[in-house]
């Protein structure tokens, strides 16, 4: 056991290395051939960061194109400027520090895009760009880049434009209008208005809101699709949603005239694009299946509460950065026993 | 009806239609040898022959050197040229014993061996293969009649017979079930017998259904041994995962299988045992899967110990010009070779040649917390924290969260999108904890 | 000295220069504290109730009540405290009411800790250029026959008893509404009763 | 005990740079985050914070021998609190307007640790003249760092500096930057920013 190690002292060969052939010992026709030494496994699963990323991108293209559809080119537009803000933020940040060059690992292009889809789509394109930037050097870089950031950085920038510019921030408009007739999110004209949203309207994303959060229908194919390819852990989304369901009913059941319904809660506001792609960021959220329970049932309940109680009449965001917080703990605490711990004979 | 397995684990491509139908090709004698004095653990075996000195087959030339410990013979007739440190295919040099063939082969047999095995005593038997120098040839080399004789107050209830085989490429396990099934059968019972236990298991991945169809109609007639398709998944071989797959028994962490009365040994083990006790065969030669998109005719072959492996590689009719990587083992545990000059050892269970198809240097990313190592972990570890915490040198938080229970399967790194070298960090803070605690108690 | 002693020595006089220097500075800004408040109160008294001379104080079941008066000692309005939890600080209003408590003349936030450039435009509004506290001036001659009510996006009707709540702000906005109408609520009864 | 060849001027200068109490100390941050929303407001409580450090700091080095070690906390405390209470009356008296918006910050400046860590590091084992010359020091350049932070969060957050409109009228506030986490990131900046400079200038 020990050779082995010895052979590949460790930290020199983080890349394979070429080792040279031997000659003095050798005792017939020595093959003049120099192999590539590295430490086991020596096959790897078809897996990469870059291309994870870009499976993110991929399953976020419905609710892009379902966004651009209800809010126009604007919406795309918007997106373009998203990407190319905290891209150019990342280069650039990168230039600066003269660290190597991360922006190939598309990481900056899921946080451009996801920050735009939780925009309204009339806001100013500098107010995107000032919003990427925090995104990418405040949420990310600044704690050290990719994997270490503890808050979802398209979540922190989105926070910071909340609290920089909250009338634009809450400035909605009408899909499908060409003069953008300002209208309030189906959650606003619950909470100040007591009006419901028809549920057909809610689903397809016929209403005002984000740009990408309006169409439940588009994030769940999405999704479903990001599910499936084993990118997005399928317990955040199941206990976040779940949870929601639940403690949204229990009011409900309460008091239906003060309290909207589960289904109303569901599909309304940023709560689906927030499952599926928030609350499974993977650097943010917990590596233990335990954990992706506890986060996704912590994040619901405090969704609930702030819809319900707070003063504002949204709280996906901060249900999620708040878990974020806690994700170091939630790892800590959920540490799966070892194998053999528990169970014995 | 789902098959029986364990919790977690990869599943790596197989890649055994290369060599899995191919059935084993005895090789020719090598015009010469080189025999490590060491290819068990435990302690090293002191040579018995000089040089200049004329050997035969199956001569003793390395003494056990202590109670975990094993007997080293010579592997062809000949002729000792040198007694020397040559490289070793698990790393540094050691000293070998080079034999050049020379007149007639002739094979030395075991002697004093019981008329018939069924009337010989435990002791007898586990005398034999200590003198027949079996080890585990699975790939850990464990001397094997220490395994077989369980400390006082250990009951031992099952013996398991490990023919899953479930690194990616590997057959030789496969085409010995499925060729020497008899062997495999009297080794058994042979076990049985030494172990006094009533019910053996031998446990096949599925995709070895012929395997599993062979030894069940070899093992009809015998009620106490159930062969038990499990589940194609890495790494199902492994002592633990085996079983717990089978007997749904978990041994506990810094434990052995005979904490909870199991021993297990492979398929190769039990009928170099059943060779020796029976035949007198002493181990001097196994089987070896030469494999790989490197190889131009992969084969299993039966191969003398000590032969070098250019002989061997160029029996199965040599490398392709993009050869790239030469590991000895499966790809996932296997050790990569940086010479063709290492000989074949009694833990050689494969050559795999990989081409440079396979050895692009992928871009090392950092951790993104994505859990799909500890998704695969079988031993149910974080294997990104203690990847980390070894590699900044936290050892005392590595050693909380069970580095030293990591069994070093390379699920992990097998997974891992970011391509960390997972169990070579671990690996590290496993070997800086133990050489920790070395110290501590030499003092 | 011995040690004890000193430590009470020493500390007693340090008492002694503290007390000095505060009683000196009490009598001097004292009086000018006390001024700076009533000013305060009496300046927002005069702003509610336009036209206000003068100013009785009537406490009723423990609600202060100011009534204000013209030069012929008329009695203009009433105005009175009202109090409650806006969107993340306690608000402090005073209102000014007409005589039947029907119609409010005025309103003046008193205190607010709302959320700088948000909630703080119930108070004071920068971005409206032509009139920094448009919010409270919606209360003008508002009718209050039934509760003030808002309305957002739209126009508010004045005869409807409604006012525009501010964008951004509508906890905020909502809070003054209602704080508004409960005190309107609690305080018509117990006026109009206790004084007529 | 004492430096006694440390030069004069600077037992001043230091708490400007080397060892100013926000910037390189971290001392304070209570105030610095809370009242640093308008120019107005941080030059106020830097000026503030001014008047009784240097007041303090005069009378504890006036009768430090005096001050038995067992009580000079406490002592600390009482002529800090005294000083801290004239600053707050005379502020509500003469300025009833600052009062309102610096609400209770000023009377806790008496725990303001910038205060009491001169009076024991400093204050109460130097001469008068180098006492006050550093009292002033540190209070300078707690209020100009006071005074820069808020006039950063003043101009982004509110477009104005010391009430004057200084941006055009097009200009969107950042609220963020009168709202506590603006001012952490503020903060974190500056510092940020005088490591760095303090690293070059070492260099």
């Amino acid at each position: 056991m020990e050779e082995k190690i010895q052979k590949v002292p460790a930290g020199e060969s983080q890349m394979p290395k070429v080792a040279p052939a031997k000659t003095s010992e050798s005792p017939s026709k020595p093959e003049k051939r120099a192999f590539i030494l590295s430490s086991s496994p020596h096959i790897q699963a078809e897996e990469d960061v870059a291309k994870i990323m870009r499976a993110v991108v991929y399953a976020l293209l419905p609710t892009a194109v379902f966004g651009i559809y209800f809010f126009g080119w604007r919406a795309l537009v918007m997106m373009l400027v998203g990407i190319a803000a905290a891209v150019l933020t990342e280069a650039l940040l990168n230039l600066v520090q003269k660290k190597p060059q991360t922006i190939s690992d598309g990481s900056a292009v899921v946080t451009g895009l996801l920050l735009v889809l939780t925009l309204p789509p009339s806001l100013p394109y500098w107010m995107i760009i000032v919003g990427a930037f925090v995104a990418i050097f405040i949420g990310k870089q600044l704690f050290g880049g990719l994997g270490y950031n503890i808050f979802n950085p398209a979540l922190l920038g989105r926070a910071f434009l909340q609290a920089s510019f909250p009338i634009p921030m809450t400035t909605w408009t009408m899909p499908r209008t060409i003069d953008a007739i300002t209208t309030a999110t189906p959650l606003g004209s619950f909470k100040f208005e007591k009006t419901l949203t028809p549920y057909l309207n809610l689903f397809m994303g016929n209403v005002g809101g984000c740009v990408g959060e309006t169409s439940a229908l588009a994030i769940i194919i999405g999704g479903l699709f990001l599910l499936y390819k084993k990118y997005a852990d399928w317990r955040i989304p199941v206990s976040y949603l779940t949870t929601v369901a639940i403690f949204g009913s229990l009011f409900w059941l309460i008091n239906p005239a003060k309290y909207p319904d589960p289904i109303f809660h569901l599909f309304s506001g940023g709560l689906m694009l927030g499952a599926f792609f928030m609350a499974t960021d993977m650097v943010t959220t917990p590596v233990t299946p335990k954990g992706s329970w506890i986060f996704g049932i912590g994040a619901g309940i405090i969704l609930v509460i702030i819809r319900l109680f707070g003063g504002l009449p949204e709280g996906v965001m901060y249900s999620i950065l708040l878990m974020n917080a806690f994700t170091p703990l939630i790892n800590r605490y959920t540490r799966p026993k070892f194998f053999g711990e528990a169970k014995h004979v | 009806m789902s098959l029986k397995t364990f919790a977690k684990g990869v599943h790596p491509a197989e890649f055994k239609s290369l060599s899995e139908d191919k059935p084993i090709e005895k090789m020719p004698l090598p015009s010469e040898v080189f025999i490590p004095l060491q290819q068990h653990i435990g302690a090293p075996c002191t040579p018995v022959v000089e040089k200049g000195q004329m050997v035969k087959t199956g001569q003793v030339i390395g003494k056990s050197g202590g109670f975990v410990s094993s007997t080293i013979h010579a592997t062809i007739t000949g002729k000792i040229k040198t007694i020397e440190k040559f490289p070793h295919p698990l790393g540094i040099n050691v000293p070998m014993v080079n034999i050049m063939a020379e007149g007639e082969e002739e094979l030395l047999p075991l002697e004093n061996l019981p008329e018939k095995w069924e009337n010989a005593s435990r002791e007898e038997i586990l005398d034999i293969i200590l003198r027949a120098g079996i080890v585990g040839l699975g790939g850990a080399a464990f001397p094997t009649q220490v395994k077989l004789n369980p400390p006082k107050g250990k009951s031992i209830d099952t013996f398991i017979v490990n023919g899953c085989e479930c690194e990616p490429f590997l057959t030789a396990d496969h085409r010995m079930m499925l060729e020497q099934s008899q062997e495999l059968l009297t080794g058994i019972r042979i076990i049985m017998k030494v172990l006094n236990v009533k019910r053996t298991f031998i446990g096949i991945e599925a995709n070895k259904m012929n395997a599993v169809d062979t030894l069940r109609q070899a093992t009809k007639s015998f009620s106490e041994i159930t062969v038990v398709p499990l589940k194609v998944k890495y790494p199902q071989g492994a002592e633990k995962m085996l079983i717990d797959a089978i007997l749904n028994r978990h041994v506990p962490p810094g434990g052995l299988p005979l904490d909870v009365g199991v021993v297990v040994q492979n398929v190769g083990t039990t009928i170099a045992i059943a060779q020796a006790v029976t035949a007198g065969k002493p181990l001097i030669e196994r089987v070896v899967t030469v494999t790989g998109d490197a190889i131009n005719e992969p084969k299993n072959v039966l191969v003398r110990i000590g032969t070098s492996f250019q002989q061997l590689l160029d029996f199965c009719g040599g490398l392709t010009n993009n050869a790239a990587k030469i590991i000895m083992g499966g790809p996932m545990m296997g050790v990569a070779q940086s010479s063709l000059q290492v000989p074949v050892i009694k833990a050689t269970s494969g050559i795999v040649c990989l081409s440079d198809k396979y050895t692009q240097a992928k871009p090392i990313y950092p951790c993104i917390q994505c859990g799909n190592c500890v998704s695969a972990c079988p031993m149910n570890l974080l294997p990104t924290r203690l990847a980390r915490y070894a590699e900044v040198g936290n050892l005392i938080m590595a050693e909380n969260l069970g580095i030293l229970n990591c069994i070093e399967c390379g699920s992990c790194a097998f997974v891992c999108p970011a391509h960390i070298p997972l169990v070579q960090q671990i690996r590290l803070g496993k070997l800086q904890i133990n050489e920790l605690k070395r110290k501590s108690k030499s003092i | 000295m011995s040690k004890s002693l000193r430590l009470i020595v020493v500390l007693t006089f340090t008492a002694l220069f503290s007390g000095a220097v505060l009683s000196v500075l009490n009598i001097y800004t004292a009086p000018r504290i006390e001024l700076n408040q009533n000013q305060t109160l009496s300046d927002a008294i005069g702003q509610v109730l336009p036209g206000e001379k003068a100013c009785d104080v009537k406490v009723i079941d423990g609600v202060t009540f100011y009534i204000g008066r013209d030069e012929k000692n008329q009695p203009i309005g009433v105005a009175f405290l009202a109090e409650g939890d806006g969107f993340q600080s306690r608000l402090k209003i005073l209102v000014g009411m007409d005589m039947a408590l029907t119609r409010i003349l005025k309103i003046k936030i008193l205190q607010q800790a709302e959320t700088p450039g948000l909630g703080t435009k119930i108070e004071n509004d920068p971005t409206n250029k032509t009139d920094a506290a448009w919010f409270t001036n919606q209360f003008n001659d508002l009718p209050v026959a039934k509760a003030i009510s808002y309305v957002k996006n739209q126009k508010p009707v004045a005869a409807e008893s409604q006012i525009q709540a501010i964008t951004g702000a509508t906890i905020s906005s909502k809070s003054v509404v209602e704080i508004i109408n409960a005190a309107i609520a609690k305080n018509r009864e117990l006026f109009l009763k206790k004084v007529k | 005990m004492v430096k006694a060849k440390t030069p004069l001027y600077r037992e001043f200068t230091k708490g400007l740079w080397r060892e100013n109490p926000i910037l390189r100390m971290v001392l304070g941050t209570c105030p610095t985050l809370a009242v640093t929303t308008t120019a107005i407001n941080g030059i106020s409580m830097g000026l503030a914070v001014l008047f009784t450090l240097v007041m303090s700091s005069l009378i504890i080095s006036l009768v430090r021998k005096q001050i038995p070690n067992e009580v000079r906390i406490a002592t600390f405390i009482v002529i800090i609190a005294t000083f801290v209470t004239v600053a707050d009356r005379t502020i509500a008296a003469f300025w009833p307007a600052v009062s309102k918006s610096l609400g209770p910050f000023v009377p806790l400046i008496v725990v303001n640790c910038i205060v009491l860590a001169r009076q024991e590091a400093f204050a109460s084992k130097n001469p008068v003249g180098r006492s006050v010359l550093d009292a002033l020091g540190m209070s300078v350049g707690f209020t100009l760092v006071l005074l820069i932070l808020a006039s950063i969060r003043e101009i982004i957050g509110s477009g104005t500096w010391f009430g004057m409109q200084i941006m055009p009228p097009t200009y969107t506030s950042w609220m963020v930057m009168v709202l506590p986490p603006g001012a952490f990131l503020m903060l974190g900046m500056l510092i940020a920013f005088s490591n760095w400079l303090n690293a070059k200038l070492e260099k």
